[in-house]
């Protein structure tokens, strides 16, 4: 749990206590969410790599009045996995951390390419999945046949 | 002398792995010569669906409920049915189901409610076109059952 | 790795696309290799010929419906998705499923991984130029295939599993061939070991190739038997049991350098170590139901997420499933293994070999189409 | 010995008739050993190889022959066009011309030559500079890696394959192909030089690109190496050249090492030379197939390696152990 706990306690220093919440019971398969303003991402990145962490997944939500991105960081612990929530507006700008993690490279690049948010600092954001010419961001609400277009207080409450 | 052992113990290496196959060669073929020899297939395959002769009334048993039409993932089924008079349950006319574009998932066998579809075990799908996939699976019943 | 690299000035740098029609890309994938005489400079991967925009769909599906597509991401193992995504929305929904159930999830994924290592083996031994092997690993595939063919209909694509439970049971046939397979994998262990593993040849084409140590595949985010290749112990299945995967006692292989011979000792070993499961496994299923009745076809999970990860052949898969309350997902994503093992190669493919560089892509066993979603 | 008169009628017709035979058997025989090779591939492989085609699949590599010639000889665009044509016709006539010395029989040798063994290894040089002509000319990129590769892996091998053959030749001190099989009359030459065939053997399979060393047309790495831009016949040549090849080294392994038309320790059971000598031909050939399904491929540099670390000097110390040797006796 060394790594865990470490990184759990220098992002609260960074952070402050109220980004941080708890999933004791690891229900959700997240044992800690934490909500964190894009000008400080880079600054959570580097500590969880210098804690040992790798960067799992990254996941963009449309909702109807933001955009979410979702980094989930893992470790090789058992249950050490942890989200990293960022909100984003919809023709905002997120700080790319393909600087901290090499692998953050292509999932930033499949990210911008699906829902049309550009990571300032990337080094060649072209398209990854889609052809060349495509202009259009396919994982949006807003695009093709979709059951639902939710705020995210219907969601997340 | 790691020189020599490399050698020796490489080339052994060598004769074994040819050992092997060396006795493969006597082994028995596996290969079944599909023209002429047919396999047979599991009782679970799913081939594509087909209607149920029921027994006691001879016919399938599709009430043209559309369940089956709103469960398919890709959306291949069309059902139509018609009512023979004002109090009894419809009876399916028309089954049309896209064979080129079903994913043979086995989510309509499961969700019907009487039971009426089966998979066949017919493994053959291939056509010359496109529109050999839309069947019409209750006239393919009809002139199956004549 | 390639002793001599000439100097950057007197280089004839020339570009090749290795892909995306090529033997060895196990898919359509494209390579494009900077190569100075055969030595590569830059390698740059280029996918999304196979994209099918599987998450997208995940949007006007049910999740019921979403399960053909699980299957369809990585078609080598095709069940282990089904499993991982019907574990996911039970974990959501709240479905329990009967113990029987369990056992049968489990033993059809432990051979769906044994199904698609056997199929790594023979073509990453094809791609350095054997092309026996191939045939007698698919000898033993097809037996697994016409196991889990008589169980769940379908050779490949499997839709077996069902949320609380599977779709069909299996009986007593089953319990048997699998038995008997597995007492025949073993007994062919010796052949492949001298046909390939001791053979000097091999050994030298893999040996101290494409070394993928920690640090690497930390940065680059690889899992499976290329992370523990390198010396990590990380397997889902002990990491975060899900399913009955604590009941039974099986070892996590790992190798010590990372490079493309420790991958294929991992991958072996894995082999024997899901054999072992089986047999466990088949020892304690009890009898049951094989399906829990309750559970409507249309499933409306209450609102929120689950991130569910579990361990596929190719390394840790994760389902990240938002739901708003209503039975259509609001959000699938997939976290996909051969996603990161690819993305390492940018790095890995330095200062090699044209023939190294198939021998490595070969050996970190990716699927395309699991790649591009 | 045999020889007629140099210029008189029936030394031209011996001579006219021999290579009219000789034509008609290489290519028999091979069309006979593609179809052996399929057949034996298939069941080490655990299949059956062809048998929609005659019986056990017999007329397959005909029917095979037929559809190639039939197809489209493509040329790709930028190709360099005289050089892409004249390609298949250099690998495949070279070989030819090495069955006119090959002993058959004590008496079926067409032209017994005083030079017969230099001839067949000038001539099978040939073969790596039509691989690096077609290579080269098929402006393809695969194709020339495949090229530049065949000529490195010639190098690495045609060495230690003359310094075995010359080992054998100092026993016999001539290069006529009659004397090398005549003093195998009662012990054969494999059990005197046991480490010169295994060296020669090694790098027979290096000269016709088969097996371990299949690196100018590696299938799985350069898509069909040199001939991936050939279609048609042009690829026809090029196969049926490699499998004459094939039969040319192992004939010459027949008659250096394991004793061309004799028997087993001189008793020929009164079976006829040529039998013997087919026979052998055939084992060795049987051999080479079973290297290509076993063993995986060789990288190009670990060819090299092999090649000068082990196989030279291995070769030259054997050569100079026979020197001494007969030197003292």
């Amino acid at each position: 749990m060394a790594a865990k706990d470490e990184a759990l306690q220098r992002i609260r220093e960074l952070l402050g206590e109220g980004a941080l919440t708890a999933d004791p019971d690891f229900r959700t398969g997240v044992s800690w969410t934490i909500t964190c303003p894009r000008e400080s991402l880079v600054a959570v990145m580097r500590i969880f790599e210098e804690c040992g962490f790798y960067l799992e997944s990254l996941t963009g939500l449309d909702f109807q009045d933001t955009l979410e991105f979702v980094y989930h960081m893992n470790t090789y612990e058992p249950r050490a996995r942890m989200a990293v929530r960022v909100l984003c507006p919809h023709d905002g700008e997120i700080p790319s951390v393909s600087g901290v993690f090499s692998s953050a490279l292509w999932q930033e690049r499949e990210a911008w390419e699906f829902f049309g948010v550009r990571f300032s600092g990337h080094p060649d954001l072209r398209h990854l999945l889609l052809p060349e010419d495509a202009d259009f961001h396919p994982l949006r609400k807003d695009f093709g046949t979709v059951h639902a277009y939710r705020k995210r207080e219907e969601v997340y409450g | 002398m790691g020189y020599w052992k490399d050698i020796v113990v490489g080339g052994w290496s060598l004769i074994e792995g040819m050992k092997v196959t060396g006795r493969a060669l006597f082994k028995p073929v596996v290969t079944v010569q599909y023209p002429r020899k047919h396999l047979e297939m599991s009782p679970a395959y799913r081939g594509h669906i087909e209607l149920k002769i029921f027994p006691e009334t001879g016919t399938h048993g599709c009430i043209a409920c559309g369940t089956c039409q709103r469960v398919c993932p890709s959306g291949v089924i069309k059902v139509q049915g018609v009512k023979s008079h004002a109090r009894s349950g419809k009876v399916a006319t028309h089954y049309v189901i896209d064979y080129t574009r079903c994913s043979l998932c086995g989510l309509c066998v499961e969700s019907c409610p009487t039971q009426t579809l089966k998979f066949s075990t017919e493994y053959e799908l291939a056509g010359d076109s496109r529109w050999d996939g839309v069947v019409d699976l209750v006239a393919r019943m009809e002139d199956s059952r004549s | 790795m390639a002793e001599y690299f000439p100097q950057p000035a007197q280089q004839q740098i020339y570009s090749l696309n290795l892909g995306p029609q090529h033997p060895s890309t196990h898919g359509v994938l494209r390579v494009l290799l900077t190569l100075d005489g055969e030595y590569v400079l830059e390698a740059d991967p280029i996918i999304g010929y196979g994209h099918r925009g599987h998450e997208k769909m995940g949007e006007n599906r049910t999740y019921l419906q979403f399960m053909p597509n699980a299957s369809r991401m990585d078609y080598l193992s095709g069940l282990l998705y089904n499993h991982g995504f019907c574990l996911a929305v039970e974990k959501l929904a709240g479905i329990d499923p009967p113990e029987r159930a369990k056992y049968i999830r489990v033993i059809c994924a432990e051979l769906n991984r044994i199904s698609s290592h056997l199929l790594w083996f023979g073509t990453f031994l094809m791609d350095l130029g054997a092309f026996t092997p191939f045939l007698y690993c698919f000898d033993d595939r097809e037996n697994i295939l016409d196991i889990l063919d008589r169980v769940s209909g379908s050779r490949l694509t499997y839709s077996y599993c069902r949320f609380g439970g599977v779709s069909r049971d299996v009986d007593e046939v089953f319990v048997e061939q699998t038995r008997a397979f597995i007492k025949r994998l073993r007994s062919r262990w010796p052949d492949y070991h001298n046909l390939v593993t001791k053979n000097v040849i091999f050994i030298h084409r893999v040996r101290d190739v494409g070394i993928i140590d920690k640090d690497l595949a930390r940065r680059f985010g690889v899992t499976g038997p290329n992370l523990r290749a390198a010396g990590v112990a990380f397997d889902m299945r002990k990491v975060e049991p899900y399913e009955v995967y604590d009941r039974f006692d099986f070892e996590i292989p790992t190798g010590t350098k990372g490079d493309a011979l420790d991958r294929y000792r991992v991958r072996l070993e894995e082999m024997e170590q899901s054999c072992r499961i089986i047999e466990q496994a088949l020892d304690q299923m009890p009898a049951g139901p094989y399906r829990q009745e309750r559970v409507r076809l249309k499933v409306k999970p209450p609102r929120g997420e689950v991130y569910f990860a579990f361990e596929s052949a190719r390394g840790q898969t994760a389902y990240y499933l938002v739901s708003d309350g209503s039975p259509y997902p609001y959000r699938v994503h997939v976290r996909v293994p051969s996603f990161g093992n690819l993305h390492c190669l940018t790095d890995v493919l330095k200062e090699t070999l044209v023939a190294d560089a198939i021998a490595i892509l070969g050996s970190i066993d990716i699927v395309v189409p699991e790649i591009d979603r | 010995m045999m020889e007629a008169a140099a210029t008189s009628g029936a030394y031209w017709l011996r001579l006219i008739i021999g290579l009219v035979i000789v034509l008609i058997f290489s290519q028999l025989n091979a069309l006979f050993l593609v179809w052996l090779e399929r057949k034996v591939a298939g069941h080490i492989q655990v299949r059956l190889g062809p048998m929609e085609v005659g019986p056990h699949g017999l007329l397959q590599t005909i029917v095979d022959g037929i559809k190639l010639v039939g197809k489209e000889l493509i040329t790709p665009a930028r190709a360099d066009r005289i050089l892409f044509v004249i390609a298949p016709v250099l690998v495949f006539t070279p070989v030819l011309v090495a069955f006119l010395v090959l002993p058959f029989g004590p008496d079926l040798i067409i032209r017994d030559m005083n030079v017969g063994l230099l001839l067949i290894f000038a001539f099978s040089t040939f073969s790596v500079l039509a691989i690096l002509v077609g290579g080269w000319a098929s402006n393809n990129k695969y194709a020339l890696l495949g090229a530049i590769r065949s000529v490195a892996q010639a190098v690495a091998y045609e060495i230690p394959l003359l310094l075995s053959v010359m080992s054998v030749v100092l026993m016999v001190n001539s290069f006529r192909f009659s004397e090398l099989v005549m003093a195998q009359q009662r012990v054969w030459f494999v059990f005197l030089q046991p480490v010169a065939a295994l060296i020669y053997f090694i790098c027979a399979t290096a000269e016709t690109n088969r097996a371990p060393f299949d690196i100018p047309e590696a299938e799985s790495e350069l898509v069909a190496g040199f001939h991936t831009e050939y279609s048609g016949m042009r690829f026809g040549l090029f196969f049926l050249a490699e499998y004459t090849n094939m039969f040319i080294v192992c004939a010459v392994a027949t008659s250096l090492f394991f004793g061309g038309w004799h028997g087993p320790f001189g008793f020929s059971f009164k079976i006829p030379g040529v039998v013997w000598f087919l026979a052998k031909t055939y084992v060795l050939l049987y051999v080479l197939m079973w290297f290509r399904w076993t063993f995986p491929r060789v990288r190009f540099d670990q060819l090299m390696n092999f090649s000068w670390k082990v196989l030279i000097p291995l070769s030259m110390l054997n050569l100079v152990i026979t020197a001494l040797v007969l030197k003292l006796i």
